[in-house]
């Protein structure tokens, strides 16, 4: 038995020393070329998570409504009615960053199977993007490719991109964060688990031919991109998109059909990942023959079919006597399926080779058996805040800022997204959350993401718990009561020690977050050595989250409804200008402690929020967030289409922060003169703090007297083309 | 066996959206000499037919039936004798996800 | 009004078309298989938005040639009432039932929002219920949607009345700044001579309740019903 | 001035969905004979350069920067030296029929 191998066999597959030991402890032999290519694959961090599944172990997962927590293709909540909603966000950052097109477009096609693979109907896409400043390098060509990817891939599937996020910053220089999330409704009964349970059940590969694309883009994506990347490349896999639409009809048939055992798409690692982890699961072991599987090219070797990424492909596991219902389905819709293999009891995975054994190994050692890294953690310590400028002219700051390209509109992106088709959206892109109508009830459902990525580099963990309330926050600011999470966690290398530092620090306040919350993490996604040269991306955990509102009738809007309604500032304003796009447009280094949250604060915000807006209290809510208040007013008079006069308005705190701090835990709301005394004493009763501001009407945004614009004039600003 | 190349241009009289962005994008890289973009679609098909006449019929045929609107575009077809190397033929015959059928 | 709604491979307004004529006006309504070929338990055809076949070559392209098609051909002769939207748009002009044809976008992008259209004559199946001059708020959503037909085609549609809508300002002025997509004389749709069979590149299925923004699409759906009520087919 | 032909095709080893699309429906149209069909793109540019070389340079560069994505993308640039008669450059700079009335 080879105690050793030559360490460039090992870095192909990006596997070290100590793994390689472990693997010949396992096997109780070397493996062959085949086997490592395999074992590679799936011990790979972005299969794996072998750096971060300890700390995952932290999250609260479970709750009364949790029909499936982590572990499968995507999460599952129950939504009542006799259904539930099945979601999850995926990263597909390296991908973009060398073909941004392709890379965002298979992204999001990776993640539509995921839920389609559940059984679940895609209802919505939603997608957290990040990129270097347009002017700088290759950041305009990656931001063009990344959101027309995005649009070319699911208006041609036909579900609707509902909502997302884009921030720009240079520590994403060459180096985007493409984050694409996929919600979906399905029966309960009509839940699948991808698990194959049934000894002597067939397997079938359908869909695309398998092609030489992507292989190894699972280790490609658990290295840093250096020059040597560019002979490891993957071919970049171009997706279609109408195949996709396809397989899924054909997969939500498949799924009433009896016989049908699992389904399960083919991602990262193809058809080994997706072969051995249904498997696995199922607590049975799988046998597949190589010479089944049809190819694009010739020539392919045995190692190229089992590594291959080829979009557009999942493995459905039935019964024999259901393939031919199966395969009648498959006819209907023109899809080709080859009959692969066949689950066994042996608990391995066996390839055959033209009539050969090519590989065979034990599937706990494959799928379970790497040996998990705990690299060591340093803390940044935190530096004082800032000294700050005054602010001279307030009206010239705020007419700069909201034409900050991380503040202005989003329009010209979101137009490009058919945000329409289904028939269910009724709060579309643009606001605080989207909000689905849930077909065939009166519930909707409100999908959002968030994650701002200064608050996160200045203190990890308040910055994590920080994103974990907003995104509750743009829930409720719906009406919807927030029931569930999802998360894509972007890092650097986790082999230095301050980004492992970050890694653990943002986790926990993850948890803390979502403990605090009553929110259950039901999926996600890890993406790590986010890293260029040396340089590593900002810390940038995603939270998508979802709500449900129990009677769509009850829903409330972000923008000012009537004119002569008051509004009101609900929650605290601290002294706290770090971290916000304020300082950034002075020029400011990040530097500094980030607006704090109080979960205790932020828990009887939503509380008191959802409260008035059940009763019909509210006219509008939204939540204040990047840009701080005048920009959180300044929106909420452009989606109403109102003018808004304040009088001088003052906090107890500088001007500066009282207009542009972006603290934590505030929302904006209008209400009707007459229901002023029911807003009162229901903040009073959830002992909210409440500051009145000013009232809705007439042509102008107006502030005391520091600012007077015309609602046209503060419209241009914010519309500002990219 | 013959490749042949496809190539549809949109007529003269047709604006032509495409080509006037590339057009643009390049003004905006610094080519200011460019005068004109035309976009168009090149095919490329391979055909097992018997002979070069055959096979331009065929082909010839094709882009009337489908591969051109003549409402909008005009084609040209060019034939090599021999399939280039770059364009195996896949393992197997049947489109993937259908065609007209 | 018995509805059909053909499915190509790829199509994706299938379901919200029949949530509009079935759910929401309760008439009865079937799905249409692209390679079914007897249709003549219909009143009314409809060939939904989506990207049949990928939209790989041309918007329609591919679909033209299914066997549906020969029996909407057929259906469209006998005088049954067409709709085509966005994609099935595209297949009718393919399928040369309808003049011109549809280019990218002058601004090369996809666009989904909503617009207003000028009704310009209630002659045709599918606007019976409005008056001309009427404005519709329907939102579209497409990549190649740039109406374009050669100036004669174009002069005879003029002339013979069968533009049906163009984009307009809310007032109804017909504007450039309206015309999302670059399409002559802001051509948003248009009918064969007899006016049972209309092509619109909006999609007034997704304009039919309010709780999704507008309900202003219903008035295409509707007068489909009272042409049918007052031509027996 | 040269009208530059530049051909763009996806690389071999990249999945075509649109050539696959396209097989499958020439094959439902009775034409068995096509083996395979790979989709490219085709721009016609027309170019004001002194002479052959520097047209031939700047066109190349021009692929290189923005018309072919060297990741999944192969070009070919083709030159003559007078603008082909069936394609025109348009009258004027917005092309014909553009922008709606
Ligand atoms: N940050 C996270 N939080 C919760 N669950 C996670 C996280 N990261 C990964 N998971 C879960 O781990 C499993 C494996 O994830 P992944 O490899 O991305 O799945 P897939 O192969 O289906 O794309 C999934 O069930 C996923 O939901
Ligand atoms: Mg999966």
């Amino acid at each position: 038995m080879a105690a050793t191998i030559g360490r460039l066999a090992l870095a192909a597959v990006a596997l070290n020393q100590d793994e390689y030991r472990g693997i010949l402890g396992a096997l109780g032999r070397a493996p062959n070329e085949l086997e490592l290519g395999m074992l590679g694959a799936l011990w790979s961090e972005h299969c794996s998570y072998k750096t971060s599944k300890s700390l995952l172990r932290q999250l609260p997962t479970e709750g009364p409504y949790v029909l499936q927590g982590p572990g499968e293709n995507a999460g599952a909540v129950d939504i009542g009615d006799g259904l539930a909603v099945v979601f999850k966000i995926e990263s597909h950052n390296h991908p973009s960053a060398i073909e941004p097109y392709q890379g965002a477009a298979t992204g999001v096609g990776g993640i539509l199977r995921d839920v389609f693979a559940m059984g679940a109907r895609p209802i919505a896409i939603l997608n957290a993007l990040r990129f270097g400043p347009l002017e700088g390098g290759r950041n305009r060509h990656l931001f063009q490719g990344v959101v027309a990817g995005i649009g070319g891939y699911g208006n041609c599937f036909g579900c609707p991109t509902v909502g997302g996020e884009v921030y720009f910053d240079s520590g994403y220089d060459d180096n985007p964060i493409v984050n694409a999330m996929c919600v979906g409704l399905v029966a309960h009964q009509r839940l699948r688990h991808a698990k194959a349970d049934r000894t002597g059940d067939v397997v079938l590969l359908v869909g695309a031919d398998t092609g030489r694309d992507g292989i190894h883009g699972a280790t490609f994506a658990s290295v840093e991109m250096d020059e040597r990347s560019a002979s490891r490349r993957p071919a970049v896999q171009v997706g279609n998109p109408f195949l996709e639409k396809l397989l899924c009809e054909a997969c939500l048939q498949l799924n009433e059909l009896d016989g049908v055992t699992a389904i399960q798409d083919l991602g990262a690692a193809g058809l080994t990942s997706a072969a051995s982890e249904l498997a696995h699961r199922g607590g049975r072991g799988i046998d597949i023959d190589v010479d089944r599987v049809s190819r694009r090219e010739l020539g392919m070797s045995a190692y190229e079919v089992m590594l291959s990424e080829s979009q557009e492909r999942m493995l459905v596991v039935v019964r024999p006597e259901a393939e031919t219902a199966a395969r009648q389905i498959f006819d209907h819709f023109e899809l080709h399926a080859d009959r692969v293999g066949n689950i066994t009891s042996t608990g391995r995975i066996r390839i055959r080779d033209a009539g050969a054994v090519a590989a065979d190994l034990p599937l706990k050692t494959l799928v379970d058996g790497v040996p998990l890294r705990s690299p060591a953690a340093a803390f940044g310590d935190k530096p004082p805040s800032p000294v700050l400028p005054s602010i001279e002219e307030p009206e010239a700051v705020l007419l700069d800022l909201i034409a900050r390209p991380n503040l202005r509109s989003r329009r010209p992106i979101y137009r490009t997204y058919d945000h329409q088709v289904q028939d269910n959206t009724v709060i579309g892109p643009g606001f605080d959350a989207a909000l689905l109508r849930v077909p065939g009830t009166h519930k909707a459902l409100a999908l959002t993401t968030d994650g701002n990525p200064w608050y996160v580099a200045l203190d990890p963990y308040e910055g994590t718990k920080a994103a974990v309330a907003e995104a509750a926050r743009n829930i409720t600011c719906t009406g919807a009561r927030p029931i569930a999470v999802t998360n894509c966690l972007n890092f650097g290398n986790p082999e230095r020690p301050w980004v492992f530092g970050q890694l653990q620090e943002s986790v926990r306040g993850l948890a803390d977050a979502c403990r605090a919350f009553d929110l259950p993490v039901v999926s996600g996604n890890v993406s790590l050595y986010n890293e260029t040269s040396e340089r590593n991306i900002p810390p940038t955990p995603v939270i998508g989250m979802v709500g449900l509102l129990d009677d769509l009738s009850a829903r409330c809007p972000a923008g000012f409804q009537e004119d002569g309604d008051l509004v009101f500032l609900l929650g605290e304003t601290h002294e706290e200008l770090a971290g916000s796009e304020y300082l950034r447009m002075l020029g400011a280094r990040v530097e500094g402690r980030p607006p704090m949250v109080s979960l205790e604060m932020e828990r009887r915000l939503q509380a008191g929020l959802l409260d008035s807006i059940g009763r019909g209290v509210l006219r509008c809510a939204h939540d204040v967030a990047e840009g701080g208040l005048l920009i959180a007013l300044a929106e909420s008079a452009l989606f109403g289409g109102r003018g808004l006069r304040c009088p001088s308005i003052v906090g107890h705190v500088s001007r500066e922060a009282f207009y542009f701090g972006e603290s934590q835990g505030r929302v904006i709301v209008s209400v009707a003169p007459r229901r002023v005394p029911e807003l009162q004493k229901l903040m009073a009763h959830h002992h909210v703090p409440l500051y009145a501001i000013g009232v809705v009407g007439g042509e102008d945004f107006q502030v005391g007297s520091d600012i007077r614009v015309p609602l046209d004039t503060l419209r241009a600003a914010w519309e500002t083309p990219f | 066996m013959y490749r042949a190349e496809v190539f549809v241009t949109l007529k003269a009289v047709v604006n032509d959206p495409a080509g006037l962005t590339i057009r643009g994008g390049l003004h905006a890289l610094g080519f200011e000499s460019v005068k004109d973009v035309r976009a168009g679609k090149y095919l490329v098909i391979t055909v097992d037919e018997p002979d070069e006449d055959h096979a331009r019929a065929r082909v010839e045929d094709m882009a009337h039936q489908l591969l051109a609107n003549a409402v909008i575009e005009d084609f040209r077809v060019e034939l090599r004798p021999e399939p280039a190397l770059q364009s195996p033929s896949p393992a197997r015959g049947g489109g993937q996800g259908g065609g007209g059928s | 009004m018995r509805t059909g709604i053909v499915v190509f491979p790829g199509t994706w307004s299938d379901r919200d078309c029949a949530h509009a004529v079935g759910e929401i006006l309760g008439e009865p309504v079937r799905y249409v298989d692209h390679r079914e070929r007897d249709l003549h338990d219909l009143d009314l055809v409809i060939l939904p938005g989506g990207f049949s076949y990928g939209d790989y070559l041309r918007c329609g392209a591919l679909a033209r040639f299914t066997p549906v098609m020969e029996a909407v051909s057929d259906f469209a002769n006998r005088g049954g009432l067409v709709l085509g939207i966005c994609n099935g748009f595209q297949i009718l002009q393919e399928a040369r039932l309808l003049p011109g044809a549809l280019l990218r976008n002058s601004s090369c992008e996809f666009r989904c929002e909503w617009v207003h259209l000028r009704v310009e004559q209630s002659d045709s199946a599918f606007t019976l219920d409005s008056r001309p001059g009427q404005v519709l708020r329907i939102p579209i959503s497409h990549g190649e949607g740039n109406f374009f037909a050669d100036a004669h085609t174009l002069e005879s549609l003029e002339r013979d009345g069968r533009v049906v809508f163009r984009y307009c300002a809310p007032d109804g002025r017909v504007t450039a700044a309206a015309n999302p997509n670059g399409s002559l004389r802001n051509i948003a749709g248009i009918s064969n001579p007899r006016g049972n069979v209309v092509g619109m590149m909006p999609h007034p299925e997704r304009a039919c309740e309010v709780l999704l923004g507008g309900d202003d699409g219903l008035a295409v759906f509707r007068s489909a019903v009272h042409a049918l009520a007052r031509v027996p087919v």
